[in-house]
């Protein structure tokens, strides 16, 4: 019977429904980039080059009061079981859309007027979660290239997996469990910055899942703040 | 992208919505008026014209026999794909699809797929081999708000009235019965009510105008049940988890209003 | 002997040689477009916006002394049997061009220099002569977008099939048979702007195809007219 | 598009032939010199390059076994495609076809399509499954007006001038013989002829100049029997339909002119 | 292209190498620090990350089954592909690979294809019908220069660090045994040395400051045994016979370097 | 034993192992392009035209001290066995590459600030060698179009095949060879403008090739001077 119980709790990578997979940070990785950052959640590698702000040549695009932010979300055609073929889909236009919208909050935009803040995001290695990820580590190369913020955008995922609410679903979880809960958050107001989901939840199992989103995130937010620290000293 | 607003008019539409009035005169939780054809293009299997306010979308719903993706070798499948015509406002320009196109025909299609409006495991044929696939477009003819909610309500209701032809397969060649036309095996309904944050109030059912001084937007796909089937975020502003369980109730109340429509 | 002369007179669809398909026009009928018009032609179901004269931001094409007209030709994928490929395709292109080129001795374009006037077309339904249908409603859309006009150009197209030269194909007559003959006219002056013909015909069978053409456009203006009669009043 | 002419020039050209006269010399139906050579290119399996005055096209034609069109199971396939070289003018650029390249294509293809210049039903191998597809390249290197009738006259020369190989069917499978080679089976003779109103005049073969000032342009393609099998009118100004059914005949005289160049 | 570097930069960038010196205090024919780490990417059957000072390339390779092509039944084919990713360098845009991409893949492709790396027919599964296709992506992560040499060195390696699954026909299907995995068939290593002449010099390995500067630049690939198997020249500036007999001495001494990372 | 002699020393095509195919070449052939040039290089058909110096309306890639020069090198698709696809591939990218990077020393660019010279070659029949043939009759229509220039860049390849170094070759040596080599020189001081190697050399029989591609070369640059001199007399 207990072992029942403890089937019911742990998950098939053995971790708690509440227990991120092991997480990795380091800034400052890239030389060219204006700002960069490394990150590894489980399987994932996400690398992250921030340019900006720079001049952005469509004029018609430009805003007259404040930078614009463009992120590119991209798949490296080896970073999954089969080949990717190179270049933009529907997916990686999605993400990329909403990565840039859930990383606006977080930069002082208004002091660099008609200029433009790029972000690339490039997945090395895909296991689930490559999204969040991506986001989480764009903040801390948004603030290694030295831009003013007001807080590090931080995203983590929950979800249902197996009948059960558990935080940072695995690629398996993922493909095959009930529910997905992308979330980012501002963690000094806990407000929210970005928000998906896809997959089935009641009310009751969504609210559940938002906290346990937002509790991963708070975490992965330590990491954060350690990689920017080792970067620059105290 | 959006046009820009003067800041004159926005000032009067956040001042409205302060006092708890819109511009268009409805209450903050109000829908437009919203109607509903059902089979207008007698060439596509199924169809629907869906209007709310001036928005006004035309989707058809096509068949198709295909391969199944590999990893789901019983299931049919459905492909969603929307066109924001450059017909339906200035803003839009002819084109591949843009990021705002594709926002739209994702989170559609998620709503409906998790919301298992269509029963996708009746669509397989042959076994990994032949499947029905459904194509859903939407066609954007007007433009005046909120999408989503429109495209949602009108892909269901060009789903549940799409007929296909019988099919039956001899000595593994597949035979299609065009006199026997069946109905779409409807498992579901999902809906899909969409919030926009406008000087901190939310709305229901934007118009173009909030929109385009709207903070932030939230769609919020739901069953019958009142269980959520999809979620998206959209905009450049945060927002709080109390405003958001908070509107989940509302959306609740507000897509129960909206299945009247397909019955 | 008597049913023979019939069959041979009558069509398919039992129309007789020199009568349209029901028509049915309304002007006015989108909010965000400059003018927009409706046109049903049997099972064909067109529908056209108008948006201009508006500024052309591609400055190497400006004209100094005129508006320049630009049409887009485009059939939904649910508009056919074989659900179509959504984005322009080489017939699409050719038909813009003419379209456009149909509808330029219409308009006073002089008065507008630097401008665009664009002209969408959808083909909602396609049943044989879309194209005519689609410069019939184009010119209905444009005189709602109050643009000033010389004429309201119109446009039916002609043609031979099981060896008896008709009016206004539909789409099997278009499919199996021998010739198709579109045009537009000014009806005012008789005057034709659009003009294709595939197919074989003699040039006495064309010359009996243009005239019936001719005959159909100016029945077909006659309902052009009671649209926008009926949009604004006497 | 086509380069803005001075007003001066224009009213010249336009002066000239008010007098029934042209700025190179010709009368107002005369077409400029004409040179057809037939198989300049050894490795295509028909060729031709054409000259009309200093307008240069070449023209391949090359077959390739492809699938039939559903609705055609019996009939052989042409494939017209061409391409505006930015070789050929300063107005020409790089890139995908635009609206005239596709125009050019559709209306040459139309023409000897229609005009049954070849049994596309002799062109089948086995029916619903394989048949010969004929492609027609239209490489234009150095343009000075009139591309149409330059078209489908080297098209056609180039159908007349290509050898097949002989298919013969073994088992299901499709063997070719190199060796034995054979023409095309030609059916018919298409030939088109270009008219550009200038100035409320009619001339035919207009050269780029022409073009530039016309008012509006008439292609009329006939067979050797002087039936018609294909038309397009292009450009801004209307006719009438006097000045069309006189074209017709004009046309009739010149196309047979052309004829001679495919003996 | 290249950023357009001040006249004073270039300036003291040339009378330094005029004095046997380099901006970064490296002598003329000196490497970079190179690293070379192999696997680095999981899921990819092999991989690696090269670094050529601060120029850093992630290279994974990944097999395939597909067609032969017709001319080589019996080969398995190699494709190779390069995206100068934006987050390099603020030259490099998104979008579709631009002639500097293009040249980068192409060239590599031909060291590693014309150095005989992968014996091509023990990767045939069904003679005329299935080969190994491997895929070789080069990702160009930061950009400090002299990518063609850092290309071909990871690609080397990732294709020496490979796995492929153990591929069996039985009744003319396909059986690939994942439990049993070999490394593909290395048959020969070839490797890339690239100079720059700058103010009448050549220097090796040049950074991003020096190819902005250059004249020329020269590629040798080169096998094991110092023969010759790729070049390439690029840049705008001729160079004489003498010196490239001269280079190619060179390029064998520095390829016999680069090959140790191999080991 | 004379017979091997023969067979090891002559190619399949009869040719010397250091003997060109038939060569022609023609200046001025077109009537629109500011220069032009035909050639003929055994069974190659190569048709070069040159537009410019003209303006460069894409600002941001004007140069403010020279012209630059554009090249697009493409195959018709009737110029080989199996109908080539109409437009660029990644092949005619590399080959416009380079071919404008070889042809860039022998003109004055910076007699022209800011403007373009556009050189477009059609490959109109390929067979083997179109790369060299390519360069060598854009040099000659650069000429014709009364370009300003240093010198008459040529280009001819050398190889290996059937064991043995050889001279410009054909077809069947090019795909059946052991090694390739495109090389282009100013004739006037014999410096290398454009140079690939695709094959397997030693660095003995790569000098052998070169020195032989250089022999070519300078055979070749008799008949460029001709046409030029035929074009425009003494």
């Amino acid at each position: 019977m207990i072992i029942i119980i403890i089937n019911n709790n742990k998950r098939a990578d053995g971790r708690d429904f509440n227990e991120l997979r092991p997480l990795k940070i380091e800034a400052g990785v890239l030389e060219r980039a204006d700002g960069s950052a490394y990150l590894e959640l489980g399987g994932n590698k996400v690398l992250v080059a921030v340019y900006g702000p720079r001049e952005f040549y469509i004029r018609r695009m430009q805003r007259p009061d404040r930078a614009i932010i463009r992120c590119r979300y991209n798949m490296a055609p080896f970073s999954v079981e089969d080949r990717k073929r190179p270049g933009p889909d529907r997916r990686s236009v999605e993400i990329s859309k909403i990565t840039s919208e859930a990383l606006k909050p977080a930069v002082f935009l208004e002091k660099f007027p008609r200029s433009t803040i790029d972000v690339f995001i490039e997945i090395l290695q895909a296991e689930g979660g490559t999204r969040c990820a991506g986001i989480t580590a764009a903040s801390v190369a948004l603030a290694d290239a030295g831009l003013p913020m007001k807080d590090l955008i931080v995203s983590c995922a929950a979800g249902k997996a197996n009948g059960q609410v558990v935080l940072d679903l695995s690629e398996i979880e993922d493909k095959e469990g009930e529910a997905d809960l992308p979330v980012a958050i501002m963690p000094r107001t806990g407000e929210i910055t970005l928000l998906q989901m896809d997959g089935h939840l009641t009310p009751e199992e969504f609210e559940k899942a938002l906290d346990l989103a937002i509790e991963g995130c708070n975490k992965i937010n330590q990491k954060q703040k350690e990689a920017i620290k080792k970067r620059y000293g105290e | 992208m959006n046009s820009i607003v003067p800041e004159i008019t926005r000032r009067s539409i956040i001042n409205l919505i302060n006092n708890e009035e819109r511009a268009d005169g409805r209450s903050l939780n109000e829908y437009r008026e919203i109607s509903l054809e059902n089979g207008v293009i007698e060439k596509s299997e199924g169809s629907a014209r869906v209007k709310i306010g001036n928005t006004q979308l035309l989707i058809g719903a096509k068949p198709q026999i295909a391969e199944p993706f590999p990893d789901t070798p019983t299931m049919g499948v459905l492909m969603t794909n929307s066109e924001l015509l450059p017909m339906a406002s200035p803003t839009f320009e002819p084109g591949p699809p843009d990021e705002r196109s594709v926002e739209l025909a994702r989170v559609v299609d998620r709503c409906i797929r998790q919301g298992e409006v269509v029963d996708l495991e009746k669509l397989c044929i042959i076994e990994g081999e032949k499947v029905w696939m459904i194509f859903l477009d939407i066609h954007v003819l007007d433009y005046d708000g909120n999408l989503m909610d429109a495209a949602v309500l009108g892909c269901v209701a060009a789903l549940m009235n799409a007929k296909i032809p019988n099919a039956s397969v001899v000595d593994n060649e597949i035979i299609l019965d065009q006199e026997k036309m069946s109905p779409l095996p409807i498992n579901e309904k999902a809906l899909m009510c969409t919030f926009a944050k406008i000087g901190g109030k939310f709305v229901v059912d934007p118009s173009l105008l909030e929109e385009d001084v709207m903070d932030t937007r939230i769609s919020i796909g739901m069953r019958e049940d009142g269980s959520i089937c999809a979620m998206q975020k959209g905009g450049t502003e945060p927002i709080t988890k109390d405003e958001l369980m908070n509107l989940i109730n509302i959306a609740r109340e507000k897509t129960g209003e909206l299945l009247k429509y397909l019955e």
